[in-house]
């Protein structure tokens, strides 16, 4: 019945919080991984499309860990 | 919450199966990807190549419009499918005499193996001995060639997807229609809103989460068609334009025997499959954990 | 027509009849086969090959006849074209030994002989002299059996079908003489099957306007132009440019490169001349001619939609005499395809070819477990004895003497000389270039053609964006530098 | 306007719309029988939408070859093995992701839910060699693998069937209040006991319905089958590839065989018509 009552009032943006995150939805630890692993994965694909003509390939795999650290320890 | 360890028990048979049949091959074609391998080029071997496929498939023109017809096709299709799907759901809502004879002929299209659907939907349309042009042309003067024109022939496989998934979209929402309190709408309408604000500010929102759910299914599914539209227009023609991604795959993996590359497109694909419908996800458990 | 209802007739007392013909009714030395196939009974053997009619009547005949005399059972698996290849192809690579025997198309055996996938059938005989059969020969093949050798003139492949790619036309409409007198009125010149190109288009023009304003169902060619499948790619290259004078594919076999530029000919003035022509048949051609493939092709012209057309000769039987399925029964004329000036000589010169000549054989996979009771099947299939009726009912001839075999020559009568044609003629015809790449720069050149058919592009334009495309394939195949 | 001329109208209304949609959905079916009922020469015919006659040839040389015979049965076997292996696995699968706190639900479920996302053509050459080369046993003819055999494609199927059936089921179970299995349970009843006798009937129609669409979609899969099996195992739906021929694709028979592989399907359906709608819900909606 809870959940009902829930559906007939739709609260935007009500987000967990416990201390401030990154990313705008609540996750736990495989979550921000698999983003982390979704998001090297783009960075190195539009990399390789646009900018490795100019750039090596080794900057987007340091951004993306870069990322991927920032992300797993606080998102 | 009981001892997980009997849940880890009982979780663990489909976990296995899906390990072995479905996680091992991706390992394999994840491998693969990382590939130069052709059974016919000049040397057979299996060569490193880091992610020079990957590479290549960014600027490869045929994949991205593979890529590109794929996605038209499952825009169009189910966009189709949750409109029309979501009329006939509230047309079945009401008891009408006769109501399950026509929603059982409605069922017809799943039940249809997709190769037989594309056989079907290819002699409604082919020209010459199909209905479908035959009778556009002697009533409307109307030339319909989904072999010469390219727009037709994509008109062709978006319509023959509605025609065979929209059934499912149907029953769908009409479960989650039936299911839904009733209290709200009655009170709405006692407050002298109309039926199109009944719609738009009740049972819009309080469906969200089965139109979520279907588009999620819709698009996994609609993203990886390939038998329906293979048959219907031999192999994705004219041209390209009806080359879907799953299509063109298959012809790289089979007639050119380009593993390698092959399998990195399939990742590609998957990819951005699994991307597409994470957001779907995510916004559905919210919705739910809200 | 007489004579072509007793070829029905005949027919159909074959075909009803296979079951109960006998090994021993066709001659065969059944007491030889019988111990020479004692100690593998039992055994099954696998092959896979394509649903077509010849290896229907291997499964269906052949096969019950062989484990009759030998006790060795045989399953052939037939199924579609693309299936084909790929079972074949992964069962060999992963030497899994699922098959005992592979359908090889003549097109690719030269990939799987580059592989090493097929056991030398003639060494394997001379190693084992109690399984060569004396009835069989690898002499008594036509040559279409040196496609299926390597260097040394060993053999690959026990020939089972070949065909050559030939021209039809409606004999009731070409020898009408209303018709004629129209034609001639017309063109200023006589109404016969078309020699060269221009005749053929004027042919193909004169027969649309003449179904137009007759109110029928009749179109001047038939074009194999499915813009999305294989077949069209097959059709201009194997069928049309040779006829033009460019042949394999307008790729250099020197230096393997298509672009005239690199030393191909594939985008090629004359190339481009041919596409173009090809691609002006399609305004005359029945509205199917953009979806059809191989199979609808000759179902087109069965239905008598088509007044002339370039069709695979494994149907010309079918099509000429078969009355539940072919409308134009007794009205099909056979002829060489329309030809640029000096290709006919080039071709008797063996410097060039006038079109397909097709088939395929069977082959032994290295994988095999069976090799020894396979090679008694494949020597079974390659008897002269089995070679008559196999024609009479699939329109396939590997041999010289089955021409002059009674049933075959009633067929050739009733298709006005297709068999006469093949062997008179079939010299001029040749199989698919040795590229051990065939599927793979086929797949790459294609989707221009398709695009050309589709008037996405014009003829000029495919043909090199074809030629840069295969020339950046073979690189990337390792061909070439 | 009154409210019996709104009524007649809307009456009127809904039976304008299904009976459109009757033909819609009901014309390509029929077509398909049609070609069916003629044989290849009528075929060539403008197109006609009437049975004049009907040419059971295409039926009875179906019918009475064994090979296709044998091609059904392998069906009937293959979806009824798969569906009822899914439909149970999923039952136990989705009681544990709905009822114990496992770590990472929400993963395992989406991790699940990918396996059917994969596009299938560049899955099959590692599926081939895991079926011939990991899964085989013994040397020489005496061997057996998993390839071309009928358990093979039901494990198979469980790749596209399975996560589709958890996801169809957890929202079922989920919906099912926990007090039942914990009263249950006070009473000494054991975790299969409470599966068997709560879980269960209450679960019922969304059993049906995954029991349902996990046959449908076993029996009508194509790519894999194909690939995967060649003499033993072969189901109907490769069947129906064997009839485009290089001299002619058998319209004819071809539309008889979709005819006859359609009649099963049917017959499961009608059957179950009402757990469809029942059971559809994917627990996005709980009430």
């Amino acid at each position: 019945m809870a959940d009902q009552e829930q559906i007939h009032h739709p609260v935007e943006h009500q987000v967990e919080v416990d201390r401030p995150h990154l990313l705008p939805i609540y996750t736990n630890a495989f979550d921000r991984v698999f983003i982390s692993i979704v998001l090297l994965v783009a960075i190195h694909l539009l990399w390789m499309r646009f900018l490795e003509a100019y750039l090596p390939l080794e900057i987007a795999t340091i951004i993306s860990l870069v990322v991927g650290y920032i992300i797993i320890r606080r998102g | 919450m009981r001892k997980t360890r009997t849940g880890w028990l009982l979780l663990a048979p489909s976990m296995i199966i899906l390990f072995v049949v479905g996680i091992v091959p991706f390992i394999y074609v994840l491998y693969v990807g990382f590939f130069d391998w052709n059974l016919f080029s000049a040397s057979r071997e299996m060569n490193f190549t880091g992610v020079d496929n990957y590479r290549q498939l960014v600027f490869d023109p045929l994949f991205l419009d593979a890529l590109w017809v794929t996605i038209r096709f499952t825009f169009f299709a189910v966009v189709s499918q949750l409109i029309i799907g979501f009329f006939l759901a509230q047309m079945l809502l009401r008891d009408f005499p006769g109501k399950s004879f026509f929603r059982t002929i409605h069922t017809i299209p799943l039940m249809i193996a997709p190769i037989a659907i594309g056989a079907i939907w290819r002699l409604l349309t082919i020209p010459g001995f199909g209905p479908v042009p035959f009778l556009l042309d002697r009533w409307f003067d109307f030339d319909f060639n989904i072999g010469t024109n390219a727009s037709q022939a994509f008109l062709a496989i978006v319509i023959m997807d509605i025609w065979h998934w929209t059934p499912f979209v149907t029953l769908t929402m009409l479960a989650g229609l039936s299911a839904l309190p009733v209290e709200p709408r009655e009170a709405a309408l006692v407050d002298g809103a109309n039926g199109w604000q009944v719609f738009r500010y009740i049972t819009l929102p309080q469906m969200q989460p089965v139109v979520l759910t279907v588009l999620f299914i819709r698009i996994m599914d609609g993203l990886r068609t390939v038998d329906e539209i293979n048959m219907l227009t031999n192999g994705g023609g004219p041209g390209t334009s009806t080359r879907t991604v799953g299509i063109h795959i298959f012809r790289v993996v089979f007639p050119q025997t380009d593993y390698g590359y092959g399998s990195a497109m399939s990742l590609l694909t998957l990819y951005l499959t699994i991307v597409a419908c994470w957001f779907l996800f995510v916004s559905l458990t919210q919705v739910r954990r809200r | 027509m007489k004579k072509l209802s007793l070829l029905v007739v005949v027919i159909a007392v074959v075909l009803s009849g296979l079951s109960i013909v006998s090994a021993q009714d066709m001659g065969i030395d059944s007491a030889w086969w019988e111990t020479a196939g004692a100690p593998y009974a039992g055994t099954v053997l696998h092959g896979v090959s394509e649903s077509t009619p010849p290896s229907n009547y291997v499964k269906d005949v052949l096969a019950p006849m062989f484990e009759e005399m030998t006790g060795i059972r045989v399953d052939l698996e037939t199924t579609s074209w693309d299936q084909m290849y790929d079972k074949a192809i992964k069962d060999m690579e992963a030497g899994s030994g699922i098959y005992d025997f592979v359908y090889i198309e003549q097109d690719i055996i030269y990939g799987y002989l580059a592989n090493d996938y097929l056991v030398n059938q003639t060494q394997a005989l001379a190693a084992a002299p109690e399984l060569a059969a004396p009835e069989f020969s690898f002499d008594n093949f036509t040559t279409f059996i040196d496609y299926f050798k390597n260097a040394d003139g060993d053999v690959f492949g026990i020939p089972m079908e070949a065909f050559v790619k030939i021209y039809l036309y409606r004999t009731d409409l070409f020898e009408n003489p209303d018709i004629q007198a129209a034609f001639e009125a017309e063109y200023g010149y006589p109404l016969a099957p078309a020699t060269t190109h221009e005749q053929y288009r004027q042919i193909a023009e004169f027969f649309t306007a003449y179904g137009e304003a007759n109110d029928m169902e009749l179109w001047g060619t038939t074009v194999q132009a499915a813009s999305g499948h294989p077949s069209s790619f097959y059709e201009f290259f194997e069928s049309i440019a040779p006829t033009f004078g460019v042949y394999n594919w307008g790729i250099n076999m020197e230096n393997w490169k298509a672009t005239v530029a690199n030393g191909g000919s594939m985008n090629s003035d004359t190339a481009k001349e041919a596409l173009a022509w090809w691609l002006g048949n399609l305004p005359f051609a029945p509205p199917e001619a953009t979806s059809s493939t191989w199979d609808e092709v000759a179902a087109s012209f069965a239905a008598g939609r088509a007044a002339q057309g370039i069709v695979y000769g494994e149907n010309a039987a079918w099509i000429a005499t078969d009355p539940e399925r072919s409308v134009v029964v007794g009205n099909v004329g056979v002829a060489l395809p329309p030809l640029s000036e000096g290709v006919l000589a080039q071709a008797e010169a063996d410097e060039g070819y006038i079109g397909y000549y097709d088939g395929g054989a069977f082959g032994l996979p290295v994988s095999s477990l069976n090799q020894e009771a396979a090679l008694l099947w494949m020597q079974f299939v390659g008897l002269p004895q089995v070679q008559a009726e196999w024609a009479a009912a699939a329109s396939r001839i590997v041999m010289e003497p089955t021409y002059s075999d009674p049933l075959v020559v009633a067929v050739d009568e009733a298709t006005n000389g297709y068999f006469s044609l093949m062997k008179d003629e079939g010299y001029l015809f040749a199989g698919a270039p040795p590229f051990p790449f065939h599927p793979q720069v086929r797949e790459v050149i294609a989707p221009f053609i398709y695009q050309a058919i589709g008037g996405e592009i014009t003829a000029a334009e495919a043909l090199d964006l074809a030629a840069a495309a295969a020339d950046a394939e073979l690189v990337n195949l390792g061909y070439g530098s | 306007m009154n409210i019996n001329t709104r009524k007649v109208l809307g009456y009127a209304f809904t039976y304008a719309v299904w009976i459109i949609v009757t033909i819609v959905t009901i014309l390509p079916v029929y077509w398909m029988f049609v070609i069916s009922a003629r044989s290849r020469v009528e075929l060539f015919n403008a197109p006609n939408l009437i049975i004049s006659s009907f040419y059971t040839q295409n039926y009875t040389n179906i019918i009475y070859d064994r090979t296709f015979q044998s091609y059904m049965l392998n069906s009937v076997i293959v979806s009824t093995g798969n569906a009822v292996l899914v439909t149970v696995l999923a039952l136990l699968a989705t009681y544990a992701l709905s009822r114990y706190d496992l770590v990472g639900k929400d993963n395992i479920f989406f991790t699940t839910l990918t396996q059917r996302m994969a596009p299938p053509a560049a899955f099959l050459l590692p599926l081939f060699l895991l079926y011939t080369q990991v899964f085989a046993f013994g040397e020489g003819r005496g061997r057996w693998d998993l390839y071309d055999t009928q358990i093979g494609l039901i494990l198979l199927y469980c790749v596209f069937n399975l996560p589709f059936a958890i996801w169809l089921l957890k929202g079922i179970i989920d919906g099912i209040p926990y007090e039942l299995d914990e009263a249950a349970y006070v009473d000494g009843a054991t975790t299969s006991m409470v599966i068997r006798r709560i879980i269960l009937p209450l679960a019922a129609p969304g059993l049906a319905v995954t029991l349902i669409l996990s046959w449908v979609f076993a029996w009508n899969e194509y790519l894999l089958a194909a690939t995967l099996t060649n003499f033993e195992a072969r189901t109907i739906t490769t069947g129906l590839a064997e009839f485009v021929t290089v001299t002619g694709t058998n319209w004819g028979e071809m539309a008889a065989v979709a005819t006859l592989t359609l009649i099963p399907s049917l017959i499961v359906v009608a059957f179950a018509q009402r757990y469809l709608v029942a059971g559809l819900t994917f627990g996005a909606v709980k009430n």
